[in-house]
């Protein structure tokens, strides 16, 4: 078979690692931008807040960039997370459960939520966006009725809060919860780019047909992809318990679509089969990097949403831009 | 001894359609079997009963004699049955090498990916199967047919006994199928076996032993190739004679140039292509894969970008930015790529074959005419042959060729002055296909001018008036069909520019 | 509005300056106690900025703001919990800072507010329910739109109108609770309200959002001045409501009064002086016979 | 060739409405069960009041259903709605224009809103839940900004709740809008069944390049299909104003994956190509008779949503089911 020879295809080889610098230096760009609009800015203690304003929304934002890079998509994130929450409160105050029990307890149930959503999606076959959007409801009714509609307090348990708050750097208040985001996103990042799952995760994602045609089990899997985004789910539930110091019943909804935002704004396609977990983590600090910055410039309220808007579009328009033209 | 897979009686119906009824088929040890039939046929479908993919209706399948069930395709694979689908599946999202070894990655230690090795050993594999391909190139890039090699090299990998290929050259062209049959003559031993599928008489005595004729769902008859016909094979097919081969009539056409293209680069391959078309004229375009033509096509459509060059038609340059500017200023172009490109799958036979015309179908209130669609659609169906239960049934519960008889249809109805064909014929059986070269003549004669890319040489030979050959995106030689032979298009084709072979392929 | 911060906010060298975080910043009330936090920033010449959290109710946007707001140093903290315990860690780590925190609008469970500027909801919601007792003459059955099912101040509102219900009005039953402080939900629920128990005599809402729901319902029900209805807050709707007979009336707080209590409070403290553990800023009843009152129109926005 | 001697397909033809049928059905059954349940519920009042409450997001999902069936999604048209709303005040009362003047205004502004998004996912090229997301925030910020964050109240014009109010029926209270939500369902249906806009959206959302392929202007004819959507939106908002008698300035978050889960329990694919609008319709209706009958018969309110999302993911399942035998 004579074929014409042509150099190998760098360009496109580099493409995957190209892309998350780029991102990356949009999110150099906001920062210096604010560093320069503010004095309060750069400053440790703003960074590690805007980290801990990042903590939630990025990891749940890690689980969901494995079900949406398997061409599916999770809405009960944001409920779900106040679900596992409550259940914290659950196990520990209302069980007296010890912390440790409490918190695995309240993580695996995470992984129960996302394994009803992969089961819904990959045995009953429904369609992702439905299926976790029955789940969303579910989780937001279950939890008010599961908490008689109260807060539940940690009383039993005055530590729990350090969970987040524990300052891992004595002297320089740098919380134990920003440490466990950024192990996850290792974690995660291994686990979508060096393992089978995240391999099926893509294959399934850029054409499930022929990836069962392939022989491999996808039912299988994509129960597998939702319960690891049910877990993400669980972790992040317990970081903002711990870090509200109570198990609040009520929000998370719109909770889910910021996380999806950080995803794409990271390149992930909603199409399935592209993306990266480092392109999400730069993703959820564009969104608390703006978030924090306009207000520390003092931004009036109402004008925020429309910036963090225009920055979204303009963010992922030249993204695409610089895609097109890789 | 046992045959190495049986058929015993096979039925298959979806609603509409009775697609098998009671077929037999055997395979024996050590051959390629041929099978045969008109678009339509249920060839695809038996080998979606054997993978496992669809459970038929009434029917036993035996391996070695004793009796086989596919419960799904990865057991299908693992009792030694490697498909090729008619249609590609693979992941556009990854590269050759995560493709071929989908389900079979090589692993450190349980979950964990070891990219190296699979590289390694698709670098091998590549390598033992004579494929340029590179390992980590990703699928979405290739054309077609590579994607179609990428498919066979995975075939391959299995340690299979039954091969089956349907219609693995479709896509291919006749140095790219010489390379794929030598290694099917590699694969096959005393304890394997193939099952080949294709529409292409010709190949048939290269490379099979016996032939196996479906029509309507029920096989026919079974003839050693060694001695039969291509003519008796045919009218087994379609229940009728069909001329065959033929060289083409009249001259090269006369008329005015309808469509004049001047310069045409493109940043990837494209460098001066130049050519014009006349009234009348069907110009074809050969060349090797990769050599450039569906980005001549795609260049002068907009579908791609265009680096320099003008489109002229009527003499009138034209503006083109997208394909809508084309199709404004008379120029349609049928992909090459079907299923991505030509037909929507999720819409009726109907919706399909007047896409490409709404307008015409749509009164000034912008209400469309749904009884002159239909009508319309009927005349297509019955004059393309489309076996379809009605106008309304969806594209993908079509086979293959029926498809592209819908995609054909499409630009027949659209009634552009230039129509651009690329492999018109891919998949089509051959009464069909000697229905559409009528009617690509018929074309030419009502004073249309029609570029044909063709993959398929003595397709090319027989359709057209002159013959552009192409290689690395520039044309090597424009040939009267009188001057054309098999030889000297190869000897245009192969003419590769050593400067050009290391650079200007890239970025 | 706040922008006059935008520059320097806690510069410190001349004006102090003092941070609100609110429960939400949408809402006619919150923007009624910002008008009133910037009059007092007049007149005593410091620096406000004013911030709540995009959706009302949303602890963790809250406690985000909250971060950001002691990061950036300020002299002085206003701050209306959603959640109370849940700011404990935030709380003590602006006790390290030594930054004063002021409470205002409800409660802040901790004793880190030198004190609190904020209605009694429980009182308030008494209140309402002794009107709501009379104009239906003591008995019958009424309903509830609450604004919200978990926050302090639905929880209060809800619980300070049923407890005077229970101890005081023994003929009158409470027959369907439901919670929603979007008007256009809160119509649908209280038609609904209405078909299911056609003998109702009258719906409290407790908010400005279920109060105008409620009042839509009547409407739209054909009900109007055969329904009682009384409500929370002000706001142009239950004002012209209230002037034209179709609402009964409805409780004020005086949220001018705890935008500026609480920048007064700020103040004070930041100059070291001690201050009472709470400031009362009051609440009204207001209906047809009082709403001209100056007293009382002073405390309305529309 | 021969043809193999084929019955007729009717099923296969029959397959469209059949489907419409049986989400009617689900829809009747809902009905039934409360009506049993409680004998306030089916009383022509309060048969009005579901209608009404169905108008709002049902005219949002109508206009939603093209942009689905065209394979986008539209995530901007809860705030979307809320600005038209504003706009609508400050046509009618800060700028004194007529009534029909600002409603036309404001209808227009509704289709601005769209054709924005549509260029931002044709021309621009944008993820079409990037952009409308996008879409979302600036629009709920702007509507703050415009209104001072203070409703708007329709002071020079006490008639224009009549828009919604008005009684068609003297005597039978039914209300205009509802009319309206009635007359729009009609020429939604007639533009996506009958007209080349329809065509184009489905064959958009079937296969958008070889759509393109085939002469069809798609970056255009996305843009119309927007614009449509954005005209619906514009609809809802005026509509929403005329009820409250107020342009309120907050709210519609959560109201746009309201409306779009009517549309995908009415059986519009969001992988787009296949849908209709007396689906969207059904799915509207069942969403919004489930939500009333949930509260007639005073079912708590916490476990409302649990049994919303229940319903959801049962009949959308059940819904598969039969779609998947026949
Ligand atoms: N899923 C399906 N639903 C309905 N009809 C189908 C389906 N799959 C195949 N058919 C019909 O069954 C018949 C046999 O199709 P099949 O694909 O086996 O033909 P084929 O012999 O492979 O033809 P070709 O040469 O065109 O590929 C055709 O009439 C086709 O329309
Ligand atoms: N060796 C190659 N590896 C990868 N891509 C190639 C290679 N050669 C060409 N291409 C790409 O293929 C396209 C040109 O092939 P094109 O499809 O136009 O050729 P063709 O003559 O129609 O051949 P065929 O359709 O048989 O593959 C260009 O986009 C070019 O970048
Ligand atoms: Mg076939
Ligand atoms: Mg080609």
């Amino acid at each position: 078979m004579t074929s014409i020879p042509v150099k190998r295809p760098i360009a496109a080889r580099m493409r995957g690692s190209v892309q998350q610098v780029l991102a990356l230096a949009s999110l150099i760009a906001i920062l210096v931008f604010f560093s320069f609009a503010s004095p309060y800015f750069f400053t440790p203690s703003n960074l590690v807040g805007i980290l801990m304003a990042a903590t939630v929304t990025g990891i749940l934002a890690l689980g969901t960039t494995f079900v949406i890079v398997a061409g599916g998509i999770d809405l009960s994130i944001g409920t779900g997370m106040i679900l596992c929450g409550v259940m914290t409160g659950v196990f520990l105050t209302y069980w007296g459960w010890p912390v440790w029990a409490g918190v695995t307890g309240a993580i695996l149930f995470g992984g129960l939520i996302g394994f009803v959503n992969g089961f819904n999606v990959s045995v009953l076959g429904l369609p992702p966006f439905i299926a976790t959007l029955g789940m969303m409801l579910v989780a937001s009714g279950l939890s008010l009725v599961i908490s008689g509609t109260k807060p539940i307090y940690f009383k039993e348990h005055p530590d729990f809060q350090l969970l987040m708050n524990f300052s891992v750097i004595p002297g320089a208040r740098f919380p134990l919860g920003v440490l466990i985001f950024l192990t996850l996103t290792v974690v995660a990042g291994v686990v979508l780019g060096k393992t089978i799952v995240g391999r099926y995760a893509f294959s399934i994602g850029s054409n499930e047909a022929a990836t069962a045609l392939s022989g491999v089990n996808v039912v299988r899997w994509k129960l597998t992809i939702y319960t690891i985004a049910g877990l993400f789910v669980g972790i992040a539930g317990v970081l903002a318990a711990s870090r509200l110091s109570s198990a609040q019943p009520v929000g998370g909804m719109g909770l889910e679509l910021e996380a999806i935002a950080a995803v794409v704004i990271g390149g992930t396609s909603l199409q399935g089969g592209r993306g990266s977990i480092a392109g999400t983590v730069v993703g959820a600090l564009i969104v608390a990097v703006l978030t924090n910055g306009l207000r520390v410039t003092a931004v009036p309220q109402e004008w925020q949403s429309v910036v963090v808007g225009c920055v979204i579009l303009v963010a992922v328009y030249v993204d695409m831009l610089r895609r097109k033209r890789a | 001894m046992a045959a190495l897979l049986r058929v015993s009686g096979a039925s298959k119906r979806f609603p509409g359609v009775q697609a098998l009824d009671g077929v037999d088929l055997e395979l024996r040890h050590g051959e390629v079997l041929a099978l045969v039939g008109e678009n339509g046929a249920g060839k695809s479908t038996l080998m979606k009963l054997l993978s496992g993919i669809d459970r038929p209706d009434e029917g036993e399948f035996f391996l070695d004699g004793s009796q086989y069930t596919p419960g799904n395709p990865r057991h299908a694979q693992e009792l030694g049955i490697s498909i090729i689908h008619q249609e590609l599946n693979l992941m556009p999202d990854l590269t050759v090498a995560q493709n071929i070894f989908i389900g079979r990655e090589p692993r450190v230690g349980g979950f964990v990916l070891s990219e190296r090795a699979l590289n390694r050993r698709t670098r091998e594999l590549l390598a033992r199967l004579g494929l340029p391909l590179e390992p980590t190139d990703l699928i979405g890039d290739l054309t077609v047919a590579r994607q179609q090699m990428v498919e066979i090299a995975k075939a391959l990998s299995f340690n299979a006994r039954v091969l089956v290929m349907d219609e693995p050259t479709a896509a291919l062209n006749e140095t790219e199928v010489d390379t794929l049959f030598g290694l099917i003559r590699r694969f096959v031993t005393p304890a394997t076996g193939v099952i080949y599928i294709s529409h292409r008489m010709h190949e048939l005595a290269q490379i099979t032993d016996r032939i196996t004729v479906l029509r309507d769902g029920r096989h026919v008859g079974t003839l050693d190739t060694a001695t039969s016909t291509v003519p008796e094979v045919i009218s087994l097919m379609v229940g009728r004679a069909i001329t065959g081969e033929q060289r083409p009539r009249a001259a090269a056409a006369t008329g005015d140039p309808v469509l004049s293209v001047r310069g045409l680069r493109t940043r990837a391959l494209l460098r001066d292509v130049s050519f014009e078309v006349r009234r009348g004229e069907i110009l074809g375009f050969a060349g090797l894969m990769g050599a450039g033509r569906t980005e001549v096509a795609r260049a002068i459509v907009g579908a791609d970008r265009k680096e320099g060059g003008t489109v002229a038609v009527h003499g009138r340059e034209v503006a083109i930015a997208g394909p809508a500017d084309a199709a404004r200023a008379g120029i349609g172009y049928l992909s090459e790529d079907r299923k991505r490109y030509g037909v929507l799958l999720g819409r009726s036979v109907r919706d399909n074959v007047v896409l490409a015309s709404m307008p015409r179908f749509t009164s000034p209130l912008g209400l469309v005419a749904d009884r002159l669609i239909g009508r319309t659609a009927t005349e297509y169906v019955d004059r393309l042959r489309i076996r379809t239960p009605s106008t309304g049934q969806l594209v993908q519960h079509l086979s293959g060729g029926n498809q592209q008889k819908t995609v054909v249809a499409k630009w027949l109805v659209r009634d552009c002055d230039v129509l651009i064909f690329d492999e018109p014929t891919r998949g089509i059986d051959v009464g069909a296909k000697d229905e559409i070269y009528a009617l690509l003549d018929e074309l030419a004669a009502a004073g249309k001018a029609i570029v044909m890319i063709s993959s398929e040489l003595p397709e090319v030979l027989r359709m057209s008036h002159r013959i552009a050959v192409m290689c690395q995106g520039r044309i090597t030689a424009i040939l009267d069909n009188t001057d054309a032979t098999q030889e000297n298009i190869m000897d245009y084709a192969t003419r590769f520019n050593a400067e050009a072979a290391e650079g200007t392929v890239t970025t | 509005a706040c922008s006059d911060a935008a520059d320097k906010p806690g510069g410190g060298d001349e004006k102090p300056y003092i941070a609100l975080i609110s429960k939400g910043f949408r809402h006619q009330f919150w923007q009624a106690v910002k008008a009133g936090a910037e009059q007092a920033a007049k007149e005593f010449n410091v620096t406000v900025t004013f911030e709540g959290a995009q959706e009302e109710g949303n602890v963790e946007q809250q406690i985000q703001l909250l971060q950001t707001v002691i990061d950036k140093k300020p002299d002085a903290i206003g701050f209306a919990a959603i959640d109370s315990q849940a700011a404990g860690p935030l709380m003590q780590q602006a006790k390290n800072d030594k930054i004063p925190v002021i409470a205002f609008d409800s409660g802040v469970d901790s004793d880190v507010p030198i004190t609190t500027a904020a209605t009694n909801n429980l009182a308030a919601a008494a209140e309402a329910a002794k009107h709501m007792a009379e104009k239906i003459g003591h008995e019958g059955k009424i309903a509830m739109v609450v604004h919200d099912q978990t926050s302090v101040t639905g929880v209060q509102r809800r619980d300070g109108f049923v407890d005077y219900m229970k101890k005081n009005e023994p003929k009158i039953q409470i027959v369907d609770t439901q919670y929603s402080g979007d008007p256009l939900k809160a119509t649908d629920l209280a038609k609904a309200i209405i078909t299911a128990n056609p003998d109702l005599k009258g719906i409290y809402g407790s908010n400005e959002g279920a109060a105008i729901g409620v009042l839509h319902a009547v409407q739209e029900r054909g009900l109007t001045g055969k329904m009682t209805v009384v409500g929370f807050d002000s706001g142009k709707d239950q004002i012209d409501a209230i002037k034209a007979g179709t609402m009964a009336g409805a409780i004020t707080q005086n949220p001018v009064g705890i935008g500026y209590e609480t920048v007064k409070a700020a103040v004070a403290a930041i100059k070291g002086e001690t201050l009472p553990k709470t400031v009362d800023t009051g609440f009204y009843w207001y209906d047809k016979a009082n709403i001209d009152d100056p007293k009382i129109s002073a405390v309305l926005y529309q």
